[in-house]
């Protein structure tokens, strides 16, 4: 069988000594068998992706790797001694840096600090600012970063903070560094600088664990895989010895038809006028723009970080109401002047951040399935327990939604099925247009398809859609017009054969004098 | 409402409740000891319901208040205005009607005001709401001159000391307003958007969640809880004692709403389990004074039954529980 | 500037106007008279503040302050009156017990996961209780090492007089404010209040610190309750109640917020010295009654949050502008 | 006396008798023409220590003080008599040198409490007698002491025990709450002879418990308490309260009498004026006592 394949595979590598090695460790939460006796092992100056679905249990073996959980069973060894590792501070001990997934950092403390937490350096016995402050500029220079070390990390985008994440975690590790998603809120010179850094730090001797939903950084960077699904080791192998689609079918259990561009130009003509924003802006925010979206619609929307992108999404949606220009919807000009007016008006809105603004994080999944639609229908339309269940059930369905009950808290839901459970929460509502920032955001490969399959057929269903995105690639397959921010204003309506990467990347990059992240990043 | 089923209502807090209950008989056998009485229920356990009643109503409007991540540490100030309004009202001449009204509109207007402060400005509700808990028993004292308003009207002694069906006035108030409240919350999508307030504010507000309005209105309700408190312990004592009514009581509510289960960090709540977690504050003190100890330890037993009943509660007793349970059922395999 | 001193600075300047306003209507408020006053008669309460402030940061709060504060002088003058002890041994045994009582809610609060609030105000039933039940009578303490060192003053110019409890006040906020943003301990009980999963997957020892925090409460809150029995030379057990919400009070006006992660040890100093303020401009005006007295306290707190309020939000789009320039 | 200004530290209005001190020694000042200022220190005593700091800075001419504990006001009684302000305390003493205060008007707490258990042992006579008594707030000096001469009164009669006692905190709603658990936990209350009631707010609501149960106060359960506020007197004359002893709130009258004396030519007070702990009964004129007394700002 296979299974002794990769079992004498492993057997080989482990003679030639791991870095760090888990045997046959599980972890269950409840009655769900998260990992089930999963064996990986790092070798040293080996960049090793750990791959897998939304909710295969990655996560989950990298914080027993880290002590932030303790395993039900199997353990764990460093350089072939067997370790008990109980908290993360001990695993900082043994030289493991970590950067777990969504950032785990401090926005209230200052950038240096946030680097070196708990590693100071100290002058008789007081933490040295100076020298804090000093190492940290050093230290951020590598990966391009110019940023005044003493201000607060939280005034910084989510790209610097990331950033800041990963060169805390790098200088933490003495032999083993863990990414998880480090990539998901970086542009592409970010990806590569980081790509540079890892490749050092491989040169180095460092194990790393690199976690990506990214095929092409996976191909780009990794020595060997290790695939799991649905908590169980699937396959480690060398990268050289599987193709793109041996790796997705590994994950899946399945083979699925990417969805590169499948509607034409000619078949995406505009119908009937749904949304005619004029003028619309805010200021100190955004600068009043003019847009036109028809129904059976998607507007992609391109930019740099920090271009003003969710700023204008927030806008349309009444958060951070307009206060010049109009909008009409189907010819009547209506007011949107916060996030009940919008949904009164049939809108929806995936926002960005999942974790702050999207999740009700104690709350069951069936619940955050139906509050938007009970939102709508206001405080005294209840919709009782069974259509609760019913509505949860389809819409659930639908967006493949993969939870162990309905009832359980979706925060114990992985990254991506928690995404799923946001547009099942909007889709529920019916919306006539539809603002998703950001969708595919962490999103493993089926999902992702799945999401873009998804916008595809809200499209064709005659759903008008602004989907924000930072892969070009993306956007590019869906989209019917796409518009450009740059620093905060509408540079460029691209449509028809503009619509490809070339173009898009050339009107996102000319010239943005304003640009944060530019500002930051040069120099 | 059938769908409840028994064993829901067998949780640590009911058996808290037991256990407290039966650890005041052994203190005094006739606790259990109930007689009809002048057409009422007479009996310590009555006096456990009646006395509880203010706390259990102070518990309705602040559990509400905690889900939605708040806290409302006004309350025993804004019992001691209500009583004095009320009092002050039927001393003018006033029916006693027009009185409870008037009572009822100070509860709401404070509520209306806290709410305002959480809601609008944006201030943390536990300093929102020390402004009133320390100006509140000034405007009640200014009202009262400082002096106990002692009444006699009818309609207020009935709230504070009458009967209905046998039961103590407060306690039938108590009942009715956690049924009432319950209903409220729970038949219409009320209850659920507190719980979502609660965990993820602006999350609940993209929904399309009037969080603003809501928390107005949760605020208003503890406001409105406080002034029936403050009518029945003011028709309890037949005056208004704007010195020490509800003096601390914020205290024990926010300790009743904790027992029943409600955390401070918002989120799922129970009306019915903080009534509980009320009566056992109230079974607690019963058990103190019959019990004959001397006073000056009143509050280190409060100190160890409030430990104790949070220890068997927290979440680490129970993965005790569960680790125990497990490795029994290993034995046993 | 850092835009986190922000609300500190609009403490002091709201101090300095009220201060200036209150001095234009009486003058005798500029003496050195009523400035050493503000340093002795709040010393209990600074330093009680001080460990209140650490608290907040972290995220927690800590309703035992007061509780501990008449244990420590019932419990101090217990011990020296009763059985004859010497001050310096009583203070010591009063400190160990006070750690270990800090120590107990933070294990507590650590542990069994039950929120802050709670604990605390068990912990405040049972120092309080604990108190009444060792007396229930206000002990008085006549012993020559507390008669010297409660007349320890240097008389200023104007007859005023610095004590040395006052200057001892000094001294915890200067030691406080080191170790909160010069040590690593301090950046600790940051990162718990900034968010405590953070911090723990980021190698914070969480229950080293939530531990620490409490003692550090429970210690000063006892150092209070001996300044406080210096004050008075007697121990009490219904001395300083309801200490904490002044104390509470002092640390949110001084620019920390609540729900943690934010906060300076300089502003609680500046929060007790405007309920100080605040305090003796009511006596100096000497007409308003018991009623009017809570009123215009809680009419002062509101304008206070709400100035400071302002003044956040103000500098919040001030920095989004700030940026986009 | 006139133009005289007048610190008075006020412990805080935690009952009506306090409100009613308050307001006799604003009317008292009033008609001598002393500005009296007014600070309260909601019951703490650093608050009252604060404010003697304050008067002393701003130079009164006297302090008046309730001191709300006895110890602890060495330090700043002596700031005021280098600052040569003479100090009167009020309704109650202090632990420390007598050449601290000028004089001070208080009432005999013990005393207080004496006369109400004498009243008792005199009404019982040698009848067996099992007594209840609602304490004042744990730790209080008035609480303390009363209950300290109620015992020393009836301690030679071993026919009056006291078989329970609980704190009432002072108020009416505990004072009612502990009624009934006293009256559950003895039978119905069919064992109880009589109450004693460390003030009458707790007598007053005390008398609503009796009655809830049935019972008659006043006949069936004696009752005797302290203060003498207006309410009592209203119970006393509907024959369901027996006794009341009587703590007068102008205590700043004889202060202020004694401030006026020593002002105009330096005449020395005796250290202690004590005032009167008359016994009220039904044979007083309950009713008239009661006209007499509701103007005062109970
Ligand atoms: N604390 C928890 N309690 C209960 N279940 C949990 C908990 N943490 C994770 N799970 C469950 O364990 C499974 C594995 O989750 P994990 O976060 O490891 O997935 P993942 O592979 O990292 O997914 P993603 O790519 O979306 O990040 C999921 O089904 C998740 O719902
Ligand atoms: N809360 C905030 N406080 C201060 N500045 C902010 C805040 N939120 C956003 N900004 C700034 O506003 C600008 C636009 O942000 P916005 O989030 O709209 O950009 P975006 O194109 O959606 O980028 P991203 O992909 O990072 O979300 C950025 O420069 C960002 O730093
Ligand atoms: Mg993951
Ligand atoms: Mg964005």
């Amino acid at each position: 069988m296979q299974d002794n394949v990769y079992r004498e595979q492993i057997a080989a590598d482990r003679a030639t000594g791991y870095r760090m090695e888990a045997r046959q460790v599980s972890k269950i939460f409840g009655t769900h068998k998260a990992l089930d006796s999963v064996d990986f092992g790092l070798l040293p100056g080996e960049v090793h992706a750990l791959l897998g679905e939304n909710g295969a249990g990655k996560s989950t073996l990298i914080k027993i790797l880290t002590g932030a959980y303790q395993p039900d069973g199997g353990t764990i060894f460093v350089d072939g001694e067997e370790v008990h590792l109980t908290s993360p501070l001990q695993a900082q001990t043994y030289g493991i840096g970590t950067v777990y997934q969504e950032v785990n950092l401090l926005p209230n403390r200052s950038v240096a600090e946030n680097l070196f937490l708990g590693h100071q350096p100290t002058r008789f016995g007081l933490v040295d600012r100076r020298r804090m402050d000093r190492e940290a500029r050093v230290l951020l220079k590598r990966y391009g970063l110019d940023i005044d070390p003493s201000s607060e990390l939280g005034a910084h985008s989510v790209a610097v903070q990331q950033i800041v994440a990963i060169a805390r975690a790098v200088q933490l590790s003495g032999k083993v560094l863990i990414l998880d998603e480090p990539t998901a809120s970086l542009d592409r010179d970010e990806v590569q600088r980081l790509f540079e850094v890892i490749a050092s730090l491989k040169r180095d001797g460092l194990a790393i664990v690199f976690i990506t939903h990214f095929l092409d950084q996976v191909f780009a960077l990794a020595d060997r895989v290790t695939i799991l699904r649905n908590g169980r080791l699937v396959d480690t192998r060398r990268l050289s010895e599987l193709t793109r689609t041996d790796l997705v079918r590994k994950m899946l259990g399945k083979d699925i038809a990417f969805s590169g561009s499948t509607s034409l130009e000619a078949e995406r003509a505009p119908t009937e006028l749904l949304l005619d924003f004029k003028g619309y802006g805010r200021k100190r925010s955004v600068r009043p723009f003019s847009l036109a979206i028809h129904k059976g619609e998607v507007i992609g929307v391109a930019g740099l970080l920090g271009s003003g992108r969710t700023e204008m999404a927030r806008m349309m949606f009444g958060i951070d109401p307009a206060d010049e220009g109009t909008v009409t919807l189907s010819g009547k000009e209506i007011s949107v002047r916060s996030a009940t007016d919008a949904i009164g008006h049939g809108f929806g809105f995936c926002p960005e951040d999942r974790k702050a603004d999207g999740i009700l994080g104690d709350l069951s999944v069936r619940e955050n399935i139906v509050i938007a639609l009970q939102g709508k229908l206001g405080w005294f339309r209840a919709l009782n327990r069974d259509e609760q269940i019913d509505l949860a059930g389809q819409f659930g369905e639908a967006m493949d939604i993969r939870a162990a009950s309905l009832d359980m808290p979706v925060k114990l839901l992985s990254g991506g099925n928690q995404q799923k459970v946001i547009l099942a929460r909007w889709l529920a509502t019916d919306p006539a247009f539809l603002i998703l920032d950001e969708p595919t955001r962490g999103i493993d490969v089926g999902a992702h398809a799945e999401i873009v399959r998804t916008i595809n057929r809200l499209r064709d269903d005659g759903m008008a859609l602004v989907v924000i995105s930072s892969e070009i690639d993306e956007v590019v397959a869906y989209s019917s017009r796409i518009v450009v921010m740059r620093d905060r204003e509408m540079v460029a309506e691209l449509k028809g054969e503009d619509i490809n990467p070339a173009v898009i990347v050339q009107a996102i990059a000319t010239h943005g004098e304003h640009s944060e992240i530019q500002a930051e990043v040069t120099a | 409402m059938t769908r409840i089923p028994l064993a829901r209502l067998v949780n640590t807090q009911t058996i808290a409740l037991v256990g407290v209950l039966l650890l005041n008989w052994i203190l005094f056998p006739g606790f259990f000891k109930i007689e009809w009485q002048d057409g009422r229920l007479f009996g310590s356990l009555i006096d456990v319901l009646n006395r509880g009643a203010p706390v259990a109503i102070l518990a309705i409007g602040m559990t509400a208040v905690i889900a939605t991540k708040g806290v409302d540490l006004s309350v025993g100030a804004v019992m001691a205005m209500a009583g004095a309004v009320a009092a002050t009202l039927v001393m003018s001449g006033q029916p006693g009607w027009v009185a409870v009204l008037g009572a009822l509109a100070v509860g709401l207007a404070c509520g209306l005001w806290n709410g305002a402060l959480v809601a609008l400005l944006d201030i943390q509700p536990i300093i929102a709401t020390l402004v009133l808990m320390v100006a509140g028993r000034g405007i009640a004292q200014l009202i009262t001159e400082g002096s106990i308003v002692t009444f006699s009207d009818p309609t207020l002694v009935f709230i504070g000391t009458g009967s209905f069906l046998g039961l103590p006035m407060p306690v039938v108030i108590a009942l009715a307003l956690m049924i009432l409240v319950t209903l409220a919350v729970r038949k219409t999508a009320i209850g659920l958007f507190i719980e979502a307030v609660g965990v993820n504010r602006s999350a609940a507000t993209l929904a399309g969640i009037r969080s603003r309005l809501l928390l107005v209105t949760v605020y208003a309700v503890s406001g409105l809880c406080a002034a029936i408190a403050g009518i029945i312990v003011a028709g309890d004592i037949r005056g208004a004692d704007a010195n020490n009514a509800g003096l601390w009581l914020e205290l024990d509510a926010i300790l009743a709403a904790v027992i029943g289960g409600t955390s401070l960090l918002g989120g799922r709540f129970s009306i019915v389990m903080s009534v509980v977690g009320a009566l056992i504050i109230q079974a607690m003190n019963t058990g103190i004074l019959v019990s004959g100890y001397p006073p000056e330890f009143n509050l280190v037993v409060k100190a160890g039954m409030i430990t104790l009943i949070l220890m068997i509660q927290s979440p680490f007793a129970g993965r005790l529980l569960t680790w125990f349970g497990r490795n029994r059922r290993k034995g046993a395999s | 500037m850092n835009r986190s001193l922000r609300p500190l600075l609009a403490t002091v300047i709201i101090f300095l106007i009220a201060y200036a306003a209150a001095v234009f209507q009486f003058p005798g408020l500029l003496s050195t008279r009523v400035l050493g006053n503000f340093l002795t008669d709040n010393a209990f309460l600074g330093i009680a503040a001080v460990g209140m402030t650490f608290v907040i940061i972290s995220g927690g709060i800590d309703l035992s302050v007061g509780a501990v504060i008449g244990f420590t002088g019932v419990l101090v003058a217990v011990l020296i009156t009763w059985l004859g002890w010497h001050p310096l041994a009583a203070f010591a045994a009063a400190f160990v017990v006070a750690a270990a009582f800090g120590a107990a809610m933070g294990l507590v609060i650590h542990y069994l996961e039950v929120p802050p609030f709670i604990v605390t105000l068990a912990g405040m039933f049972l120092a309080r209780g604990g108190a009444s039940v060792i007396t229930q009578d206000s002990v008085p303490i006549d012993h020559p090492f507390y008669s010297a060192v409660s007349s320890l003053y240097w008389r200023l110019p104007g007859g005023g007089r610095l004590s040395f409890v006052g200057l001892l006040m000094v001294a915890v906020f200067v030691i406080g404010a080191i170790v909160a943003h010069r040590t690593k301990f301090g950046s600790y009980v940051y990162a718990l209040g900034g968010n405590a999963t953070s911090a723990s997957l980021m190698g914070v020892p969480v229950a080293r610190t939530t531990v620490e925090i409490y003692t550090l409460s429970s210690v000063l809150a006892c150092l209070a309750g001996i300044v406080f029995s210096l004050y008075t030379s007697a121990g009490y057990p219904l001395a300083a109640v309801g200490v904490e919400l002044d104390a509470i009070g002092a640390v949110v006006i001084g620019g920390t917020l609540l729900t943690g992660g934010y906060g300076f040890v300089f502003g609680t100093f500046v929060g007790v010295m405007l309920l100080g303020l605040v305090q003796t401009y009511i006596i100096f005006d000497g007409t308003l009654s018991s009623w009017w007295t809570k009123i215009v306290i809680g009419f002062l707190l509101f304008l206070f949050i709400v100035l400071q309020r302002l003044v956040f939000a103000a500098s919040a789009r001030g920095d989004r502008v700030a940026e986009k320039a | 006396a006139d133009g005289m200004t007048v610190g008075f530290s006020q412990i805080g209005s935690e009952s009506g008798w306090r409100a009613a001190e308050t307001s006799v020694t604003k009317s008292q000042a009033e008609s001598r023409g002393i500005n009296l200022k007014f600070a309260d220190a909601q019951q703490k005593q650093e608050n009252q220590i604060k404010a003697i700091r304050g008067f002393i800075a701003q130079g009164v001419d006297a302090i008046l003080v309730a001191p709300v504990v006895a110890t602890g006001w060495d330090d700043v009684l002596n700031e005021a008599k280098e600052a040569n302000i003479p100090v009167v305390l009020l309704d109650r003493g202090i632990d420390g040198p007598e050449d601290l205060y000028l004089t001070s008007v208080a009432s005999d707490q013990v005393k207080e409490g004496r006369v109400a258990g004498q009243w008792l042992v005199d009404t019982v006579k040698d009848k067996d007698c099992k007594v209840v008594e609602l304490q004042g707030t744990v730790g209080s000096t008035p609480a303390i002491n009363r209950k300290k001469g109620f015992e020393e009164a009836i301690a030679g009669s071993k026919n009056i025990t006291i078989i329970r006692s609980q704190t009432g905190d002072f108020t009416r709603s505990k004072g009612k709450e502990v009624m009934e658990g006293f009256l559950k936990a003895e039978n119905g209350g069919k064992g109880i002879c009589a109450l004693y009631a460390h003030n009458d707010d707790m007598a007053v609501g005390a008398i609503q418990a009796i009655k809830d149960a049935g019972l008659k106060p006043g006949t069936d359960i004696l009752v005797v308490s302290i203060d003498a506020v207006p309410d009592i007197f209203t119970a006393i004359a509907a024959g369901e309260a027996n006794a009341t002893v009587e703590l007068t709130p102008n205590m700043a009258g004889p202060a202020f009498d004694a401030l006026a004396a020593f002002k105009k030519d330096g005449t020395v007070p005796p250290k202690f004026i004590i005032t009167e702990s008359k016994l009220y009964t039904a044979a007083d004129d309950p009713k008239g006592e009661y006209e007499r007394r509701k103007g005062l700002g109970y």
